[in-house]
């Protein structure tokens, strides 16, 4: 975070969208996460996404549950109304508040350990539901908040802050989407805009389950890989006195690559990401062979980034319940109480 | 073959129960219920009750039928009249026959009556004898065997026959074809006891002008109408008994009153979630965003909700939740009924944190307090937790009919519209501008430029901003005590029933003790022990209830729970002296007896009068 | 740079509070309690307290350095020294401090002290030019300005020098190379003082001996060693702030005490589960199978495992859950210290349900409150929640030192043998042969034909089978009320704090209100308000609990939530007449302090000693 | 279930195993499941394998959570402890039982609505840890204790109660536990004891997290598919009156058919299972192709059965961590406690 506040003044030169309305118009307060977090890359994304959109911010819902990652919405859309709700549970407010209003744009951020570890019931069946909405886990493969314990999607053989290898596999949210039917199956890093925006862009448009998995570094806590680096000061300093009460600010990794080709990232604590972005021949349209590509290419210790799997076909929730219209919080009583006649007939029927 | 001893020679007229005993998955509920029906249709007050086992089929099933002109509807321990269909449970039905009572079996299999009790009726019929003569399909012979035992029964009770025929054609309409074998196998046992059983039969069921404005219906049902009523748009649940129901009834009227005509499409949203912390969620998602939405569920559920249920109390969002309790802890006994989840609901989650509850004692009141559950939830921003049981929400009930005013208008509390908004300049979500607790809320989507906000579990500030300052919380939580004093003043009044002589000694009650309580108040009377007593409806509870207790010396608190739950809220919150509150807890998982708390309240009485000493220490238990 | 205005004349040797104002994340913690520890090493008594944000980098964060030669160790408001290093809180810390006292501030950009208050004392020191000129890395150059100023205070302090560079030593022990370079930031401060600071300093610390028996250690680090010495095996558990550090400290001294010689594989098994519903779960699997489990969590995770508490009474199977409290309700306030889960731990889970709670009040008593509570939940089968809080769980706390006695051997409880049960013939799990409640268990796999059952949440019998009737059920919890009242009187006993000479007031108080409290007390007693104290340690409560509200005439009850939960559970549990117990309750996040609670008893008691009334409506409550 | 009592009393000529134990020695008490119940099968086909292998039922834990599926405990291996615990959260007792004594041999029993739909997240997390169970779906398709909702198993379309399709899809159980590391992954038909029992015996045999996906069922409130059956008479009674009171008897389902062939299994309700049993030269050793495989032919309609993937390589929970040898409850103070003089060191570190 920087200490700096932010300017409201509206530069006249700013861009202005179909709308009118400059990036500012999108953005939200300070930022109060680590300096270089991934996550704070992931807000810039959202507000950049949405404002090429032109979408009305005020048409827009916020959600997110516990974490440094469901912070963020506290950090963009300010004109936006927004549930910061409670550990791993916010796929379920999504629904309510879906059920409530089909008219708003759901945007859902939650962190790697809030979607797999605690909520990965609810994250499971929200998909299979067919819940219309966009769904970010900012996946740094780490509890940051609660510094830096493993989480379900923390990869096989990473150091935790112990120095312990992390002896489970990750759980890979993008494959388990596409088994339990999502219509939008992303994965991008949040340090790759040019990839990340696109992707965001067509998951606002898409009417269906959107998961995009994000990879996002924990710049504090994340993986503490074996350092290829020599000497770490600030390891050996946190380390020797057990605890992690410095962070010293770090810049944000960004990396842009090809489509078709391997890139491999290094993160801040010296550990290897090695990324392959889809190529531009890529056919996302078949749920089978997309699952099947994506575990050949894991097995190969490749992290496959872009858009995996899409279907525009599929009903969507109320689609599939069958609502009208009209979204249900806009009915009145009128359109919702059957009134006393009715009743009367309904007590005859008890008699 | 036909067994009849000595005759009783008291009759009973419209002043009896009959227990059915059957084995589960047998058809037999319904058969019950079509006898228990036919007799409200001949205006007379009943109360059956469906005793049955946590399965699907082949363990015991028990029907019991109270039937009371005088309108005494809570359960009876005596069997007047046992229909014995179960060779699992044979013996112990027989023996809970009252002496001078009758105990109807199938005769079919030849029976050594010299092994049992003589000091009742034993009405021998060959159930399914003639149910293999009559009928073919192997099916029909099991299940007309019911229907049978209702015609003999229709004809042992002199009961009204074109009645009871004319609910079959009623119950079967749409699936014609299955009413003529149904009024065939009720003709059997019909005319089998006309031309087989000439002795007397002391009981009997005649005409009767008792039902005027009642119905006969089940508290799930009315509470899922309520729903409908009352303008919910999204339900979200997770199935468990005996909550299941309420769901159920919301469904089928919605799919017959909601459905728009031109689309055919719902203006409705029923989810069945993943299990009850999803429904609570979904709950909460959808009215933060505006809609009426409510979850029904049973304690365990509510176990699950406890996080949810902090957070809505503490971010403010509307929640209607309807707890229909059953035997705990854990899962307990999941088909008896109990009132043992009052501290679970009442102070819900960690923190400090305080919910609203209400108490329905018939259905008549469930479809009421449902509607009033969104009114309320919404004006205080607050969950609101409705208390019924197994009891009241799965059992027919004669009840007052349902009553709506067409001039009714929801109240949705305070929420800015765009124009508000407009016309405001310093709004915060949690600012008390009213002095009640209650800040103005907004929904999503409003205003593109004012009243949004990030709503939060966090601490906040008036203006809804994350905060950890300490005076920022201390005010948010006084603020929240402030509101539910408000809500306190504004909820449903207690009932009360003035003793006919003015009297030191006070009753509180609640829910399904209702039609009991009645019924020992005037036991207690025949006795000379007068009491006044008051049936509480709400918690936190209203001035009236505080000085009720005030009024009396001693006043009794009668539950169905072990740890005299509602005696803590009324001690706690009312600051009143525990000595004052003698418990009467019963809690075997059967709904509470007249005679029990009669004998509980004069036991207690004889023994304190002289010198009144607290106790905590119950009057008396139950196990039946 | 220097600005030192007039000095304040009476010195305060081993008595004052320093408080430290941060960036979060820059490293201060760990110099700030360097600083504190060297005053605990110099043989003064010291309590720090870290008040931090729920954030990782960059938000303001406090920690106070409580230093009391007379043992005074609770938080203090007032601040005497105010090392003031975060910009975004200058001028709030500026204003904190006591008139005269004093203000440390990094001098590198000149700061125009015109504008500010002259009734302190400004020390400025370029902090950072120093460590910009002598430090070449930048990571070395923001980390050390914290040991910088250590080391001006301890020339400020007159601190014994070489104890601090020893400290340093200790601490980097095992990083040898990190030594150098901090013991040289130290001298960096040090020298500046000596060079620069002439003006006298009134505040000082000096060597003493009141510490002969003590340590300096956080509650979760002795209660994570109370499991090691208490023989868990299994913990499971999910990370939450402020209980964490607990399981991370069981893991430490396990990894170091707990490793098999010879093959180097584990004696302990550490899950951590998905959520706290699961690590609940986890530990009742494990206890069901004969292994000591525990989990820590704090109010949203005992929130979550209400259900599973549940089962764990109703089943009797036993589980140690610690739970450090933080603010609620919700996620509330997860960085700040209250008590204000009592009511959600004593009555968690629907239907008639009650556990146990032990109320450490220091690290010592959570070490040995959590050796202790492995015996308790075996011994009576059934779950035991130990609440701490954020303030006893995540701060040091100069307190006595862990004991041991070798001759000491876990209470297992009931637990059948292989040959017990040859020798038994009539066995059922819930049989209450001895009278007191508590069943015989088996373990899993002890016997080929014996001892064998199905454990579960529904409803039982003595032989464990499933039953649906209603005296069996009674017949089961009345004698978990037997086993309930059982554990009352094997709890550990209240601590009694009584009055120079005899009083009608009494005051009673448990947990992280102790060290508040003593000084309230002296407090008082210089007021001539004696009152006798009782802190309470365990619910259900022990008859000496209750005797001592018969006693007194007046009894406040002093805790750190808003509804006062500690006063519902005995008024409730006793039956104590409410009007007696006056709630203390401070609430905002942060600790309570003596002057507090000396305020609010005498107020009280000022306004009440003429006409005894009834007072549930606080006598004060507080927002900082 | 039968009225009769169970006779007690061992014939001389029934079998025994290695141990010189009976059938009846894994029996338990009269099952109170609705006669034709498929849970009924799974249970004598535990009862049956167990003895087959010849393992002495004390040294076996059963678990369960709640439903029809999860009362079976009681009706089989009464000599063996078990746990019946709550909705879906079984997984975490059998971690937690597992953790204390890895020397037993746990056998879990769930339905699909324990494990699918509120146990989903502690089903998935208990594969990823490798936990070393038995772990059964008695998959029915429906809630059948609380009469008869769909579950998350509930195929699409298949009717409901009231007539409506089930629009959502079924999770696949078999495929999810692959993704997230099951090293022991089948399926079966409670009917065909000829491949069930086998695969009972390998999975009990088998040292990782075995799940068995049993196709069992429901005959009571299963599907209500379309019957192709002319009139019925039960099901109208039942959708008349709006209550399902009358459970006729019924026959328990059984087939048999050989590896490589597909079978079609006629429900009582009318409805059809399209069977399809792996053929012996089906290679179950890689688990990214048996995905592949079993999703291609879910795409076809065919539901595979047999075992589907095994890897007997990989580490159980216990290696992962690293436990002692010896079963943890097993180890007394002494090997416990690290007594005072440690004690007086650690105070030394706190001085
Ligand atoms: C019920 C509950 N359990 C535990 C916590 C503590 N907690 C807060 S955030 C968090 C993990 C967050 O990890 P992740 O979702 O990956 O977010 P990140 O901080 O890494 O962005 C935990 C365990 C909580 N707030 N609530
Ligand atoms: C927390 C909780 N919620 C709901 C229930 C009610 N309930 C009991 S069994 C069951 C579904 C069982 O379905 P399944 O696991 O498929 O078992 P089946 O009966 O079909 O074998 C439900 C919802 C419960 N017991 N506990
Ligand atoms: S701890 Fe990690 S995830 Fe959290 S704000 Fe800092 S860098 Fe981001
Ligand atoms: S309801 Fe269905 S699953 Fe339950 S016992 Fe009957 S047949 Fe089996
Ligand atoms: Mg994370
Ligand atoms: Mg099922």
């Amino acid at each position: 975070m920087s200490y700096i506040a932010k300017s409201t003044f509206h530069h006249a030169k700013l861009p202005v969208n179909e709308l009118g309305l400059t990036e500012r118009d999108y953005e939200g307060p300070l930022s109060s996460l680590c300096a270089g977090c991934g996550h704070d890359s992931i807000s810039a994304a959202i507000v950049q996404a949405c404002h090429e959109i032109s979408i009305e911010p005020h048409r827009i819902a916020k959600l997110s549950g516990i974490g440094c990652s469901s912070k963020t919405p506290n950090y963009y859309l300010q004109k936006s109304h927004g549930f910061n709700s409670v550990h791993g549970r916010m796929p379920s407010i999504a629904t309510g508040a879906n059920a409530a209003n089909k008219d708003l744009v759901y945007i859902g951020m939650s962190g790697d350990g809030d979607s797999a570890s605690i909520g990965l019931g609810q994250f499971c069946h929200a998909v299979r539901r067919k819940l219309n909405m966009v769904y970010i886990i900012a996946n740094n493969g780490t509890y940051g908040l609660t510094k830096g314990q493993n989480s379900a999607m923390t990869d096989f053989g990473s150091k935790s802050k112990k120095g312990d290898e992390n002896p489970f596999e990750a759980i890979d949210v993008a494959n388990l989407a596409l088994q339990l039917g999502a219509t939008f199956v992303a994965r991008s890093f949040s340090g790759d805009k040019s990839q990340f925006v696109p992707l965001l862009k067509a998951a606002i448009a898409h009417r269906g389950f959107a998961v995009i998995d994000c990879l996002s570094p924990c710049v504090t806590f994340n993986n503490h890989a074996g350092s290829t680096k020599s000497y770490d000061f600030v390891r050996d300093h946190n380390e020797a006195l057990n605890r992690a009460d410095f962070v010293p600010m770090k810049e944000e990794i960004v990396t842009q690559y090809a489509p078709g080709s391997s890139k491999e990232v290094c993160l801040h604590d010296g550990s290897v990401l090695h990324l392959h972005k889809l190529a531009d021949e890529y056919d996302p349209s078949d749920a089978v062979e997309a699952s099947y590509y994506l575990q050949k290419k894991q097995r190969e210790g490749k992290v496959l980034t872009g858009l995996i799997y899409v279907n525009t076909d599929s009903p969507d929730l109320h689609e599939i319940i069958n609502t009208v219209d009209k979204p249900l919080n806009q009915l009145g009583i009128t359109d919702l109480c059957p009134g006393s006649k009715t009743l009367q007939n309904i007590n005859e029927s008890f008699c | 073959m036909r067994v009849v001893q000595e005759v009783n020679s008291n009759s009973k007229l419209n002043e009896f129960v009959i227990k059915f005993a059957n084995v589960n998955g047998t058809g037999s509920a319904s058969a019950n219920h079509l006898f228990a029906k036919s007799i409200f249709r001949m205006g007379v007050p009943v109360s059956p009750r469906n005793i049955f086992p946590s399965n699907i089929q082949g363990l015991p099933t028990w029907y019991e039928v109270r039937v009371s002109e005088k309108g005494y509807l809570g359960r009876k321990e005596i069997v007047d009249i046992m229909v014995a269909m179960n060779p699992q449970s044979f013996q112990s039905d027989v023996d809970s026959v009252e002496p001078g009572g009758y105990l109807l079996y199938d005769s079919t299999m030849p029976l050594d009556l010299s092994k049992y009790r003589e000091d009742i009726h034993w009405i021998g019929i060959p159930i399914t004898e003639i149910c293999i003569r009559e009928f073919s399909n192997p099916k029909q012979r099991q299940l007309f065997k019911n229907i049978v035992y209702v015609g003999a029964l229709v004809a042992l009770l002199k009961m009204n026959f074109s009645i009871v025929k004319n609910l079959v054609k009623d119950q079967f309409s749409g699936k014609e074809k299955l009413i003529t074998p149904n009024v065939f196998a009720l003709e059997l046992g019909y005319q089998w006891v006309k031309e087989n059983v000439s002795v007397p039969f002391s009981i009997r069921v005649e005409q009767s002008n008792k039902l005027d404005n009642k119905i006969l219906v089940d508290g799930n049902t009315a509470a899922g109408l309520g729903c409908v009523y009352g303008g919910a748009t999204v339900a979200a649940w997770y199935p468990i008994t005996p909550s299941t129901s309420l769901v159920e009834s919301y469904d089928k009227y919605c799919e017959r009153l909601r459905i728009d005509p031109g689309s055919g499409k719902k203006k409705f949203a029923i989810v069945q979630a993943e299990d009850e912390l999803a429904a609570l969620g979904m709950v909460i998602g959808a009215s933060w965003n505006g809609a009426r939405a409510f979850t029904a569920t049973s304690g365990p559920g509510v176990s699950l909700m406890t996080e949810f249920l902090g957070l809505a109390y503490f971010a403010e969002v509307p929640v209607v939740l309807f707890n229909v309790q059953r035997g705990g802890p854990s899962t307990g006994m999941p088909t008896r009924t109990q009132q043992s989840d009052l501290l679970a609901c009442a102070y819900a989650s960690h923190g400090d944190t305080k919910h609203i509850l209400l108490f329905p004692a018939n259905p008549t009141e469930c479809f009421e307090l449902a509607v009033a559950a969104f009114d309320i939830a919404e004006r205080f921003q607050t969950p609101v937790i409705t208390l019924s049981d197994l009891e009241l929400g799965m059992n027919d009930w004669t009840t007052d009919k349902l009553e709506w005013d067409d001039e009714e208008q929801y109240d949705r509390g305070k929420v800015l519209s765009k124009d508000d908004l407009d016309s405001l300049d310093n709004w915060g979500r949690y600012n008390d501008v009213d002095g009640d607790g209650i800040g103005y809320r907004t929904y999503p989507g409003v205003h593109p430029d004012k009243g949004a906000f990030l709503i939060r579990g966090t601490s906040h500030d008036a203006f809804a901003r994350y905060s950890e300052r300490g005076d920022d919380y201390v005010e948010g939580m006084e603020r929240l005590q402030r509101k539910f004093a408000t809500a306190a003043a504004a909820l449903p009044v207690p009932v009360i029933r003035s003793a006919r002589q003015q009297s030191l000694y006070g009753v509180i009650y609640y829910g399904t003790t209702d039609p009991a309580m009645d019924e020992a108040l005037d036991l207690l009377a025949e006795k000379d022990i007068e009491l006044d007593a008051m049936r509480i409806r709400a918690f936190p509870f209203r001035e009236a209830v505080f000085a009720f207790m005030e009024h009396h010396t001693r006043v009794f608190v009668v539950e169905q729970n072990r740890d005299g739950q509602m005696r803590t809220l009324l001690i706690n919150e009312g600051d009143i002296n525990p000595a004052k509150l003698t418990s009467v807890c019963h809690f075997d998982g059967t709904p509470i007896t007249a005679q029990f708390i009669a004998d509980s309240i004069s036991l207690s009485l004889e023994e304190l009068i002289p010198s009144v000493q607290p106790s905590k220490s119950r009057v008396s238990k139950k196990g039946a």
